[in-house]
């Protein structure tokens, strides 16, 4: 597969190591009554979509950015690809 | 003046040089590198004390050679760089008395081997070790990424027909028989 | 119709007339006391003890494409059971057990063929880890046994002990270990099935569930709804496409898994081969094909295919720990979808909703469990308990920090 | 007899011959011959053995296509089993032999089986030799092993290396046929960076094999002139002998290009093959098309060919396949045969031709009928034919050329699980709607059977691929060409044959495919089980179309209903050795040297792999014969003076910035926050399923500067997860990251003389006296007269230890410098296996302990896990089962009788009671003989371990037939008030 690595354009998968489901940015409130299930369901539970799936890439071999790569899983086909430090703002990460 | 002696990456006290006629592969022990990542509000100092050093700030996938000090862009806010070893063994240090806190600088000059690959063959070469795009980059051109399991960074040099190569330092021996076997399979 | 050495030989005297088809292809009823969605291994498997050891009646199986068409039709046909894990190892022990009696049980030759399994050794580490093993499967009752290199190189000369990069320093067997011709397995169960009465529907795909105050009242289905007492979900890779239809999600992700066949030879491997450190393992069928493979690609596929990457990846531990295989060719290369879970091990679980019961989470080694999970499913479905071999299968083993986990990897399924 | 069969012309070398050996017999055939030309020049018809019935076989056909003439190649460990006799380059000193024989080719005794093919039918095997079940291992499944397969393998290393490589291209154009070269020329002059790919060593495909006219020129000179203006671009890259095998996601393709097949030896240093993945923008597929056979009566004897493969033997490889030929056709492809070959002066004895309208000829007779038999066990002698009213007709002839139409080459549209579509103008499948991103087929593999259909679309297809990715094109000049309409009457198989075989490798027969409908196995994917119709070598490019046609009319549904059979890479089998390239032995891997490692060397020590590092495991010294001296020597060195070992391998990470602090606290369960300036401090770290990930000690340089050390194992893996945490959870942090592994070479000095030792090395201005640099300590230093250094005062031996790390190129010189001015104190050089008792005496957790499934808790650390903040794995880790009574607990283990062994993985049971899984209590992680102690110990996990301290205990390993009385302790065998190493 061809990854279109957001700042170095068109890597193979090949340099990249997978990791999962995006949804592993949105780390749960170690403080919220409701810990111990967040936490559960953030570490244990999938959407796991046939179709379209934001998922976690890591350019080992090369600039050592995670990435968030939006793949179709029935047909490998990638529609976008960002930066997960700026997702992960956009998605309120920041302090 | 301390009383160690150094070798290099491959073991000798010389570095080492293999010629091919159509290829040579230098092995480089010249360079001092340091690494530079610019701190969290600080990315305009650090653009101003790289512009310093480099007269031009490496953008993406780029490298800049300057005198003494060249460096290439490593990652987002993250460059790596190089300068003879002989006046700038102390590269890391040298650099943080210019930036202080605004960047975070690691010395790297052990962490690397590096190859100088010269010749005629060099893009057919470079076509059998990895796959980066060496007909389509352009002087200057970086990329980081594996030959033969190693994670490597590959820099063209402003002349056509030569490429730098880093390579992990503890797998010199392993980078440099990839090389060497392919140069012979070319031959 | 029973197979026998007689009826083959009359058959061949008299052309072939008299053979029938092996399954009836009928039309489904309104309304069944077990749905089991799923044409596959285990689906037919689950519907053949159910109808035979569990006596249950009015049993149908759903399959959206062809019977056999999944996992068991495109895996590597090992079977073994040397687990490390308490929950593991007494069910994989009983399901080789199953194995070893199936085609006399269910009368159909799917040619299980005990030639041994050997996991090889390259570390101290490694060695400690299997000692370890091998001692919990004697404990269970299985049988293992420590290999020296030498006694490896004399059943395997051509395995490296020249130049290997990283040395054979032994390796643990399974003489039970071996391989079963892995398409007649579904067929079998699919015989034995319809013989019993169960209606085993074809083209026929679940299109949702319908559920009404907590209870499942039967599946909609691209031939209509059909009503059922009790649905089982046997789906393997399509379980996280499944559940979703009933608001569920799984603690499982879907991987592709890559296999590999070479052309026809000689016989050369007389048993299982696995070389863990170089993600390789290998094995040779009766037609003569080495089939071989190693790890997942490693991201969520329904694909059914792979890529180079990975292909390279296993041709290299081939080649490091099998030399001779440079000179052979590969034939065919094909891609499952893994039903890959949180911790590497299987569900087998009733869910919150009543009346719908889930069989899943199988990674990469479903097909050795084909028989024990069939089993251990119907038993499910008919006594709403887990069957004791399989009571550690459950949905809430993550919730309370029970996780069967061999290799070690924790939540993150394509290191399984 | 020598070349009876060749005939005139052809595009072989006749001033170039080639001396082979077929089944030890020597024959002679040109340069550009393929193996199996040169063997019918030869008048050999008989090359290879069916699968399952043994029947003599010929070859079938001119390509990479060929079921039958399938042989070994070359012999010792260069035999290449399964070799396609079509494809193999005719070289000087050529080796084959048949194969899937006992005894000789022509009195094959396993021939036996076609006298019980009444019982060798499809699913035969699964209804019978289950009785009695212990007799399939043991008596009936070695038959049948033995008599399948083809060719063999031999035991013996692959001499040969294989390389790898990477291209790019805006076009890619898979075959060099007449489409493809149209395309390629197209896209060539438009400027386009363009690689053109064919299987075979010469370029033009159909165009070497047909005796057709281009302009004013021949079809293969046109292709020459052609080839010639494409090597002479510098933006086109012409590949020979080289195989696209596979369409893989994104416009990746993967290529093998064959170097060194066509020698006798590759030459030295040079790759036998080189896998090449292609990086394309746009790929034109022109792969052509395959004629396909009719099934008849024994329609497999050699002799019984392709028509159009006995034309192109004619044509190109100047070979008449016998000197008496007749046609069978339903398509008026099969009557170009017959000109040609008349045409070169071979006796065409009869064109029979299934349609009433077939065209007549007058220079041979053309008869309106079926061929319903054939004669003649080693070679064809004779066809029977039953002409339209009803008479039955023989004809003499020693070949046999069959056309039952042509099937576009749609392999490759299928790796992604596209599907083809049928056409019924042509009666057959062309590539579906669904093709691999980028791809576009031209030619006959799109259903466009005239050569100038084929040129054409070739150039229009090139043109319309380049358009998309912005680069301007003009379609070529089409030369004047054949141009004829196809014609055919679709035609599988003829009525009331039993024995005609549909899959000729597997011995797949017409009343296989009946049975198979007969007992249900009627969708494609189950007929092809169930008889493995297509199964063989040729992925059934010859067979899949007859079996699904006879499917689709006994099913009583068209053949587009009754489904199609998807196609999977490779295209060709593949040589499994290039796909691993140099990545073999020794190369498998790279090798991670330590900085002490050419002095290791020197010194004679034992190395082991450590992931890919090689670490020095003990260093004997003379007299010394088992690894247990030298071991137990290097042990009581560190313990009664002084030792040093090289821990580089070890993980760094150099942390950074202002929140580092802050950000180590994310990642270690434990507190970092109050580490002082100055100061190590231990870390463990959790991953967020709350199990043990990694532990290290992470020392304080300066405010915003930490040294994290990790394993040697999870080096990467820990790094990749902070950038995780850094990057995806807290992307504001200010922290940075780098590994600093290789930047430093890394010694401990472990003893009580290791301050002593250390005063020696490190400049003076450092204090090192206890009271300065007390345990737990580290500071920037320098050593020898002023070179940079780091020194931690850490201990993992439990001694006065210290770490000191220079830079890695001084490694070498520190190491031996510590051996020289240690001398007074025997400094002792040891090896990852003392390092390993030594740790085991203390206690201290390691790779085996730290194995994925432990907890803090289990551990003995569950207080380390800070409740008060937030860090990775901490909710988790409370989970009820982690933290409920009972859990497992990490504890001491001795031996009750001092001399008995304790080994790891051995498994705890109580003193009393049985002995089996339900009463297991625990297991020994780690073992080993303590010099100091003078017997075994261990550590290892026990059910509420904490709580069982002095309990006597059974360990029982009966895989090694191991049970030993022991004792439960503390972990701390030596030293458990750890004065030593605060000395």
């Amino acid at each position: 597969m061809i990854i279109n690595h957001p700042l170095l354009g068109p890597r193979d998968s090949a340099e990249f190591i997978y990791l999962g489901d995006a949804k592993l940015i949105d780390r749960p409130n170690w403080q919220a009554p409701t810990a111990a299930k967040d936490f559960y369901e953030y570490a244990y539970l999938r959407d796991n979509p046939a179709g379209w799936h934001d998922e976690l890439w890591f350019h080992e071999a090369g600039d050592r950015s995670w990435l968030v790569v939006t793949r179709n899983t029935l047909t490998h086909e990638i529609s976008n690809v960002a930066l997960a430090r700026d997702v992960a703002r956009l998605r309120g990460r920041s302090k | 003046m301390h009383s160690l002696k150094p070798v290099t990456a491959l073991g000798g006290i010389e570095p080492r040089t293999d010629v091919f006629h159509h290829l040579s592969i230098i092995e480089n022990d010249g360079l001092a590198l340091a690494s530079f990542a610019a701190r969290r509000g600080f990315e305009l100092e650090c653009q101003t004390v790289l512009k310093g050093l480099l007269g031009v700030v490496p953008s993406v996938g780029k490298a800049i050679f300057n005198d003494p000090i060249s460096g290439f862009w490593l990652g987002p806010d993250q460059w790596m760089l190089t300068a003879p070893r002989d006046s700038h063994e102390l590269l890391a240090d040298i650099v943080k008395n210019e930036c202080g806190a605004a960047a975070s600088m690691s010395e790297q000059t052990g962490a690397w081997v590096c190859f100088d690959v010269i010749g005629d063959a060099l893009l057919a070469f470079c076509e059998r070790i990895c796959s980066a795009p060496i007909r389509q980059m352009q002087g200057g051109d970086t990329r980081r990424t594996s030959i033969h399991h190693l994670n490597c960074i590959l820099i063209k040099q402003s002349a056509g027909d030569q490429i730098r190569i880093f390579g992990p330092r503890a797998s010199a021996d392993s980078l440099h028989h990839a090389l060497f076997t392919t140069a012979t399979a070319l031959a | 119709m029973r197979y026998s050495g007689f009826r083959v030989i009359k058959e061949a005297l008299m052309g072939h007339s008299g053979w029938k088809p092996i399954w009836r292809t009928p039309d489904p009823q309104g309304h069944y006391d077990y749905i089991i969605i799923g044409g596959g291994g285990h689906g037919l498997a689950t519907a053949y003890y159910l109808a035979k050891e569990f006596k249950q009646k009015r049993i149908a199986v759903l399959e959206k494409g062809w019977i056999g068409g999944g996992n068991v039709g495109r895996n590597t046909t090992i079977i073994r059971s040397n687990y490390l894990l308490d929950g593991n190892e007494p069910f994989y022990e009983f399901s080789l057990k199953l194995w070893e009696g199936l085609e006399q049980d269910f009368n159909y030759n799917a040619m299980v063929s005990q030639r041994g399994i050997l996991n090889l050794i390259h570390t101290d580490a490694q060695r400690d880890a299997f000692i370890r093993r091998g001692n919990a499967m004697i404990l269970n009752g299985s049988d293992a046994e420590m290999l020296t290199t030498a006694q490896i190189k004399k059943r395997y000369p051509f395995l490296n002990t020249n130049d290997a990069r990283f040395p054979i320093k032994g390796g643990l067997a399974q003489r039970r270990g071996g391989t079963v011709r892995h398409d007649a397995v579904a067929w079998g169960y699919a015989r034995g099935a319809d013989s019993r009465g169960v209606d085993i529907i074809q083209n026929c795909e679940v299109t949702g569930f319908r559920i009404e105050s907590g209870k499942c009242l039967g599946v909609e289905t691209s031939l209509g709804f059909i009503g059922a007492t009790k649905v089982g979900c046997a789906v393997a890779g399509s379980s996280g496409r499944l559940m979703s239809k009933a608001n569920m999600r799984l603690p499982i992700e879907s991987h592709v898994l890559q296999a590999f066949v070479s052309e026809g030879l000689k016989p050369i491997m007389p048993g299982v081969v696995t070389f863990g450190a170089g993600h390789f393992y290998c094995s040779q069928s009766d037609k003569g094909g080495l089939v071989f493979g190693g790890d997942i690609d490693g991201y969520n596929s329904y694909a059914q295919r792979g890529n180079l990457p990975v292909v390279e990846d296993v041709c290299e531990g081939g080649m490091a720990i099998f030399p001779a295989l440079g000179r052979a060719r590969i034939l065919r290369m094909w891609g499952g979808i893994m039903d890959m879970s949180m911790d590497g091990s299987p569900i087998i679980d009733k869910t919150h909703i009543d009346g719908l019961y889930f069989n899943g989470g199988w990674c990469y080694g479903g097909f050795k469990a084909t028989p024990a999970s069939g089993f251990c499913f119907a038993h499910l479905l008919t006594n709403d308990a887990p069957h004791p071999k399989a009571a550690a299968y459950r949905f809430n083993r993550f919730e309370k920090g029970l996780m069967i986990d061999e290799k070690g990897m924790g939540n993150q399924p394509n290191l399984h | 007899m020598n070349q009876v069969n060749r005939l005139k012309g052809g595009q072989i070398d006749r001033s170039v011959t080639h001396r082979f050996k077929f089944d030890g017999k020597t024959f002679e055939g040109h340069q550009g011959d393929t193996l199996a030309s040169a063997l019918l020049a030869n008048g050999v018809r008989l090359m290879g053995r069916s699968f399952k019935y043994h029947r003599p076989r010929g070859v079938l056909t001119a390509g990479s296509e060929e079921p039958n003439a399938l042989v070994e190649l070359r012999n010792g460990a260069r035999q290449e089993p399964n070799s396609r006799a079509t494809t193999i380059e005719l070289f000087d000193g050529l080796l084959a032999k048949s194969q899937n024989r006992l005894g000789p080719l022509k009195y094959d005794l396993l021939a036996i089986n076609d006298r019980f093919s009444n019982f060798l039918t499809a699913g035969f095997y699964y209804k019978t030799f289950m009785w009695p079940a212990a007799f399939w291992e043991k008596v009936y499944e070695p038959i049948i092993r033995r008599a399948a397969g083809l060719g063999s393998l031999s035991q013996l290393d692959d001499p040969d290396v294989y390389d790898k490589g990477f291209l790019y291209c805006d076009l890619l154009v898979i075959g060099a046929g007449p489409a493809g070269l149209a395309a390629a020329l197209t896209a060539g002059r438009s400027g386009a960076e363009v690689i053109l790919a064919d299987e075979d060593f010469r370029m033009g495909g159909r165009l070497n094999c047909e005796s057709l006219t281009l302009d004013d020129q021949s079809a293969p000179a046109w292709a020459d002139d052609v080839v010639a203006e494409l090597k002479s671009l510098p933006n086109v890259r012409v590949m020979h002998r080289t195989t696209i095998i596979g369409a893989f996601d994104h416009g990746i393709y993967g290529a093998v290009e064959r170097i060194s097949d066509h020698l006798i030896v590759p030459d030295l240093g040079k790759p036998r093959q080189i896998l090449w993945r292609i990086y394309t923008k746009r790929t034109i597929l022109a792969t052509g098309a395959i004629e396909r056979p009719i099934a008849f009566e024994n329609n497999d004897r050699p002799g019984i060919m392709l028509a159009s493969a006995i034309r192109t033997y004619a044509n190109r490889f100047a070979v008449a396949a016998n000197k008496k030929i007749v046609i069978f056709t339903n398509n008026d492809d099969g009557h170009r045969t017959a000109k040609d070959l008349h045409a070169m002066g071979v006796e065409v004895c009869g064109v029979i031709d299934v349609r009433a309208d077939a065209p007549r000829s007058l220079d041979y007779e053309v008869l309106h009928g079926q061929v319903v038999d054939t004669k003649g066990r080693l070679g064809l002698k004779q066809v029977k034919i039953r002409l339209e009213n009803g008479n039955i007709r023989s004809l003499d002839c020693g070949a046999l050329g069959v056309s039952g139409g042509w099937n576009p080459n749609v392999h490759l549209t299928c790796h992604q699980r596209g599907r083809p579509t049928w056409r019924d103008d042509i009666a057959a499948f062309v590539p579906g709607v669904d093709l691999p991103l980028g791809m576009s087929v031209a030619g006959a593999a799109s259903g466009i059977m005239s050569t100038t259909g084929a040129l054409q679309s070739g150039t229009d297809a090139a043109c319309a691929a380049l358009s998309v990715i912005g680069i301007k094109s003009r379609a070529i000049t089409i030369p004047q060409t054949e141009d004829a309409p196809v014609s055919i009457q679709p035609f599988w198989y003829v009525r009331g044959c039993r024995r005609a075989w549909i899959d000729l490798q597997n011995d797949v027969t017409v009343k296989d495919i009946q049975l198979s409908h007969q007992e249900g196995f009627r969708a494609v994917e189950h007929l092809k089980r169930y008889t493995t119709l297509g199964m063989a070598t040729d992925q059934g490019k010859t067979s899949n179309m007859g079996g699904l046609a006879i499917m689709a009319e006994l099913a009583g549904t068209s053949i587009p209903k009754a489904g199609t059979t998807i196609f999977r890479p490779p295209y060709t089998p593949t040589a499994i050795g290039v796909f691993a390239g140099r990545h073999r032995g020794q190369d498998f891997h790279p090798k991670r040297l330590t900085p002490s490692h050419k002095w290791a060397k020197e010194q004679g020590a034992a190395f082991v792999e450590v992931g890919n590092w090689m670490r020095a495991q003990w260093f004997p010294l003379a007299g010394e014969t088992k690894w247990r001296e030298s071991v137990d020597r290097e042990v009581l060195a560190v313990r009664t003076s002084v030792g040093v070992c090289d821990v580089t391998t070890l993980g760094k990470i150099d942390v950074q910035g202002a929140e580092a602090a802050e950000f180590l606290n994310k990642i270690y369960c434990n507190g970092f926050a109050k580490l002082a300036v100055g100061k190590c401090r231990y870390g463990l770290m959790l991953r967020e399923d709350g199990i043990a990930k990694d532990d290290g000690t992470a020392a304080r340089l300066a405010d915003d500067h930490f040294v994290v050390t990790t394993t040697t194992a999870n080096a990467l893996p820990v790094y990749r997860h902070m950038e995780f945490v850094r990057q995806c959870l807290f992307p504001d942090m200010d922290v940075q990251l780098i590994s600093t592994t290789e930047s430093w070479a890394q010694y401990a000095v472990a003893g009580p003389n290791s301050r002593a030792l250390l005063q020696k090395i490190i400049d003076p201005f450092t204090d090192l006296s206890n009271d300065a640099f007390p345990f737990m300590s580290c500071a920037n230093v320098t050593v020898c007269g002023g070179l940079r250094a780091r020194l931690f005062r850490i201990s993992f031996s439990g001694e006065l230890a210290y770490e000191l790390a220079v830079p890695t190129a001084y490694g070498d010189a520190l190491i031996r410098k510590i051996i020289a001015v240690g001398a007074e104190f025997n400094v002792t050089p040891y090896g990852t296996e003392a390092l390993g008792v030594l740790r085991i005496e203390k206690g201290h957790a390691a790779g085996n302990e730290l194995n994925g499934t432990t907890t803090a808790q289990n551990l003995g650390m569950g207080k380390l896990v800070s409740k008060t903040k937030d860090s990775i794995g901490s909710i988790l880790s409370e989970r009820a089962a982690l933290t409920a009574p009972g859990t497992l607990c990490q504890v001491g283990i001795k031996p009750l009788n001092p001399a008995d062994p304790v080994i790891a993985g051995a498994h705890l049971m109580n003193e009393k009671g049985p002995i089996d899984a339900a009463h297991d209590q625990g297991y020994v992680t780690s073992a080993c003989f303590s010099p100091n102690l003078g017997h075994a110990i261990a550590i290892g996990f026990l059910k509420d371990g904490d709580l069982r301290l002095g309990e006597k205990m059974r360990l029982v390993s009966p895989l090694t037939g191991i049970e030993t009385k022991i004792e439960i302790v503390s972990a701390h065998f030596i030293d458990p008030q750890g004065e030593r190493l605060r000395a």
